[in-house]
């Protein structure tokens, strides 16, 4: 692995994390916590858990963040924090 | 000085789960919005996720799929080579969980909104008083 | 055929899950007797197991026919023989009993709701047989899964106080995965044995203790112990009777057993009592535990909401009769993980029947009810006596060994909670039953008027299992002598005095 | 509550820091994970069930049992979605609105009456989405690649990264890309709700009932093993045939819950029409 990569996207994850929760409009927060997911997949990847990557690729950025924006339109956008 | 900084650096990755999941935890108990809750949720959880996958990890070790699976079946493995598949295992069944829990999350957070029409907590909370 | 019981506690329960969930789309009927057939074979089964584990010691089952810290292990001991039998056992009466309250509280949804049921029943039973600190951990989280989706069945304020156990209960879930991550980083290992035997190198280890500290506050967690309890009264009391009924008996008992599994097996009474000096604190938590419990309780005017408040006094017991250190403690808390489930199924069932005919459990409905339901009333007058610990019940041998405990253990103070919160239990009870037996039933109170047909007793469906239960808390106290020589004593490993 | 969450957060972050400065070094090779069990694993997967994904074959086989519970949990986040969110007794609304696609015009159906039956007239409420037809024709096109590199991912399990979960979800996906593109109901439509709770089902009862097999056949719960009786084949390959045999359950059951708990979510269970 290379580790100036490693450190960059561990960065970037904290950045997104925060991103996805600061946010005041819920549909960007499931946005977020899509790329959120998608830096953890990368970060597995290049940890050598490729399966577990796989994974994340396929529920954390893909299903989860669907079912967030579908819920998100069955309620509201709206949030105070 | 050199201590601390080999320190930090040698142990990243733990440092790092371990802000995610306060991350995770203060969005969780502060946030006043049930699906930032939910949003906190995941973060949390998947923290602990990096946590175990932080823990397989091997300094010039390669996936843990065998090469030449069917081919040679003389090649000698070394387990020094591949990755600790173990904690590989777990975290997938943790995923799973994950998003389980977030369906369920999110079904009860739809039917919280169907009869309050709102997602914060506070206006919940003096709506029930009212009753 | 017994050589295979501890597969099939489990795998039968799922199974059954399965057939009903498929059998719901087609035909509704056969849910309940699918659910009641798959639920004997576990109780068959765990009691059977329970009677082996007596002639032949520890029990142990290699799933996929891998040896132990490869694959999973069930281990089981006398320890978790004793808590299967009771979870088993307290699931299927309560099928049994509650079959008339579900078809009249919903009666469209009967296929996935008893689906949820026995799924729940599943993971709890995994609890219990399994040997491996992770399978746990999937495990509780069927549990917890199930158990959210039936504590929102409820309708009204359900959904949201089924949310909040849903963060709290992850919390808890995900503080015990952390836990055992720590201890995986540290030995290797995610057997509960093999753990056990690597550890005391690393009993110096802060991350040891880290993980036992973090494992510990996850249960706590998903027990509802005393500061972390807030999900729990608002959870059990908006769930419908038949859901209730299944989750107050079982789910906190269940962590209890985790709570003892982790002390006794995993860290080994040695580390938890003598290294780790927090014995002391803690059972101050859960003397504050009883005495928050007691005095809720006492503020509460509806029935099923006071019964709530005193699980959290009878989880104060537990922890502290675990934590008190000594023999006599653990057997109390122990003994009292089995009363507790049967006698706080006989309320909760009871209650049942009540919300069934009155549809309410405010104080005001209950008015003159030993007349129109004697029967009920009767059974609840022994699950309350066993409450508060009158003998014969069994709720007064377990208190007794938690008390002498106390007083070999020198902690005065838990020995003053455990009589005031039994005084409380008499007012509270008492209160009860004077509604009940002196005050006029009267229609201008309650939910009376939306009713016509007049209040009667219970269907003899709910009655039976109810007496049954109430016949099994008598039977349990005249044999405590028995369990405790029998099975108790030899749960408990020999190192602890 | 803010400053309670932060007391709390601090506490167990600082707990953790204070404890991680006792672990092992990151990625280093010498650590007791790393040298306790996984070498083992490492080491004798290719010879004990034949299958080189060591992920594949300690998922499904070594630690099987987690993983039937696993898909038992995905199983009943689906039921309980179901149960919380699909409506039986919802009003049904006072009239209905249609359009008839070639020409553009709206009808309102009061409740009681029927339309012809046709297929130019489609349904106009909250699940209704917008004509695109870029849209709707890349994912139409897309859709039979998406589910063919999903049964891939199932059935290449062994030898690649992948599996009954990963492929269960892919294929999910693409149901749910067709949900999105064109409506919800053109989706219930090609996977009915009764379809997606049997398959939910169907799918763990492959797992487990390939367990019971076993248990039946005389070794223990999940022991595939037992299969070469029944399979024909030597012990080990039984294995590698068995935690195919079980991925594919995975993939079944995962694919159905996906689909199911999509459909309940994002139409709050009123998804009626079309069944």
């Amino acid at each position: 692995m290379v580790w100036p990569i490693d450190l960059a996207i561990l960065t970037l994850v904290v950045i997104v994390g925060i991103g996805a929760l600061m946010v005041k409009d819920l549909l960007g927060a499931a946005i977020l916590f899509g790329a959120y997911s998608f830096m953890m997949c990368l970060l597995w990847t290049i940890m050598g858990a490729v399966d577990v990557a796989f994974t994340e690729a396929s529920v954390g950025a893909g299903v989860s963040t669907v079912f967030f924006v579908g819920a998100v339109f069955r309620t509201s956008r709206r949030t105070k924090d | 000085m050199g201590d601390i900084i080999q320190t930090i650096v040698a142990k990243y990755n733990f440092w790092i789960y371990i802000t995610l999941m306060m991350i995770g935890l203060y969005a969780m108990i502060a946030k006043n919005n049930l699906v930032k809750k939910i949003v906190g949720m995941n973060i949390f959880q998947t923290a602990i996720i990096l946590f175990y996958v932080s823990i397989g990890a091997k300094r010039g070790a390669t996936i843990p799929i065998l090469e030449h699976g069917h081919g040679g079946g003389h090649n000698v493995v070394h387990a020094i080579d591949y990755a600790n598949p173990l904690p590989h295992v777990l975290m997938l069944t943790a995923i799973v969980v994950a998003v389980a829990t977030l369906g369920v999350a999110l079904a009860l957070a739809i039917r919280v909104y169907d009869r309050y029409s709102t997602l914060e907590e506070d206006e919940i909370l003096s709506q029930i008083r009212e009753e | 055929m017994s050589l295979q019981y501890p597969g099939l506690i489990v795998v039968v329960p799922l199974l059954s899950a399965l057939v009903i969930s498929i059998a719901g789309w087609v035909n509704k009927r056969w849910c309940f007797p699918i659910a009641v057939a798959g639920l004997s074979v576990a109780a068959y089964s765990s009691v059977g197991l329970l009677f082996r584990v007596l002639d032949e010691g520890v029990i142990v089952y290699k799933l996929g026919g891998w040896d132990p810290p490869m694959g999973i292990a069930y281990y089981v001991d006398h320890l978790n023989g004793l808590v299967l039998a009771v979870v088993s056992v307290v699931a299927l009466l309560n099928a049994i009993a509650s079959k008339n309250s579900i078809e009249q509280e919903f009666p469209e949804r009967i296929g996935p709701f008893y689906t949820l049921y026995v799924l729940m029943v599943t993971g709890l039973l995994g609890i219990v047989v399994t040997g491996d600190a992770f399978n746990l951990y999937v495990l509780l989280e069927i549990a917890a899964l199930t158990g959210y989706g039936l504590i929102a069945m409820g309708g009204g304020r359900g959904p949201l106080s089924a949310l909040n156990y849903l963060y709290m209960g992850t919390i808890g879930a995900c503080f015990y995965l952390l836990g055992i991550g720590y201890l995986y980083i540290m030995t290797g290992s995610l057997n509960m044995v093999d753990i056990a035997r690597i550890l005391p190198d690393l009993y110096q280890s802060k991350a040891v203790m880290a993980a036992f500290i973090i494992c510990m506050v996850g249960v706590w967690l998903k027990m509802a112990f005393f500061p972390l309890h807030a999900w729990l009264p608002n959870a059990y009391t908006f769930a419908p009777s038949a859901s209730s009924s299944l989750i107050a008996p079982l789910v906190t008992k269940v962590m209890i057993y985790v709570m003892i599994r982790l002390i006794l097996t995993i860290f080994t009474p040695e580390f938890s009592f003598n290294i780790l000096a927090v014995s002391k604190p803690i059972v101050w938590l859960s003397v504050i535990a009883i005495f928050m419990g007691a005095i809720l309780a006492l503020s509460e005017r509806n029935l099923k909401k006071m019964l709530t408040f005193i699980i959290i006094a009878e989880v104060g017991y537990m922890v502290g009769g675990a934590w008190l250190g000594n023999r006599v403690g653990m057997t109390g808390a122990i003994l009292h993980i089995a009363n507790d489930a049967l006698m706080t199924l006989c309320v909760f069932l009871a209650v049942g029947n009540i919300v069934y005919k009155v549809k309410g459990a405010e104080f005001e409905n209950l008015q003159g009810l030993f007349r129109k339901m004697p029967f009920t009333m009767g059974a609840f007058v022994i699950g309350a006596m066993s409450m508060i610990g009158v003998p014969p019940t069994c709720g007064f041998f377990s208190k007794w060994y938690l008390i002498s405990g106390a007083i070999q253990a020198g902690q005065y103070g838990f020995m003053v909670a455990l009589l005031f919160s039994s005084l409380v239990n008499v007012v509270l009870f008492f209160r009860v039953f004077e509604i009940c037996y002196y005050e006029p039933f009267s229609d201008h109170h309650g939910h009376g008027d939306h009713h016509p047909e007049p209040i009667d007793e219970a269907p003899v469906t709910m009655l039976v299992p109810l007496f049954i239960v109430a016949a099994i808390l008598v039977l349990v106290g005249l044999y405590t002598g028995d369990i405790v020589n029998h099975i108790v004593e030899f749960a408990i490993p020999k190192g602890l005095v | 509550m803010k400053v309670i969450g932060l007391i709390i957060a601090v506490l167990t972050g600082g707990l953790l820091i204070y404890a991680a400065g006792d672990f092992p070094a990151w990625s280093d090779p010498a650590s007791p994970a790393s040298t306790y069990l996984s070498p083992h694993f490492i080491e004798k997967t290719m010879e004990e069930t034949s299958v080189p994904n060591i992920v594949t074959a300690v998922l499904a086989d070594y630690r099987g049992f987690d993983t039937m519970f696993e898909t038992t949990v995905i199983f009943s986040a689906g039921v309980a979605c179901f149960l919380l969110l699909r409506a039986f007794r919802r009003k049904q609304p006072e009239a209905r609105h249609y359009r008839h696609v070639l020409t553009g015009v709206t009808v309102r159906i009061k409740e009681g009456t029927k339309l012809p039956p046709s297929e130019d007239f489609e349904r106009i409420d909250s699940l209704w989405t917008p004509h695109d037809l870029i849209i709707k024709t890349v994912c139409r096109l897309l859709i039979p690649f998406i589910q063919i590199f999903a049964l891939y991912v199932i059935a290449h399990g062994h030898h690649s990264p992948g599996g009954g979960f990963q492929g269960g979800v892919i294929l999910g996906a693409s149901i749910i890309v067709l949900a999105i593109s064109q409506d919800l109901r053109t989706a219930v439509k090609r996977m009915g709700e009764k379809l997606d709770a049997l398959l939910c089902a169907v799918g763990v009862l492959i797992y487990a009932g390939t367990g019971a097999l076993c248990l039946l056949l005389g070794l223990n719960f999940l022991d595939y093993s037992a299969l070469a009786s029944v399979l024909h084949v030597d012990p080990i390959t039984a294995r590698s045939h068995g935690i195919l045999i079980v991925e594919i359950g995975v993939g079944v059951a995962v694919m159905a819950t996906m689909i199911w708990i999509y459909n309940n979510v994002s139409s709050k269970g009123e998804y009626d029409q079309g069944l």
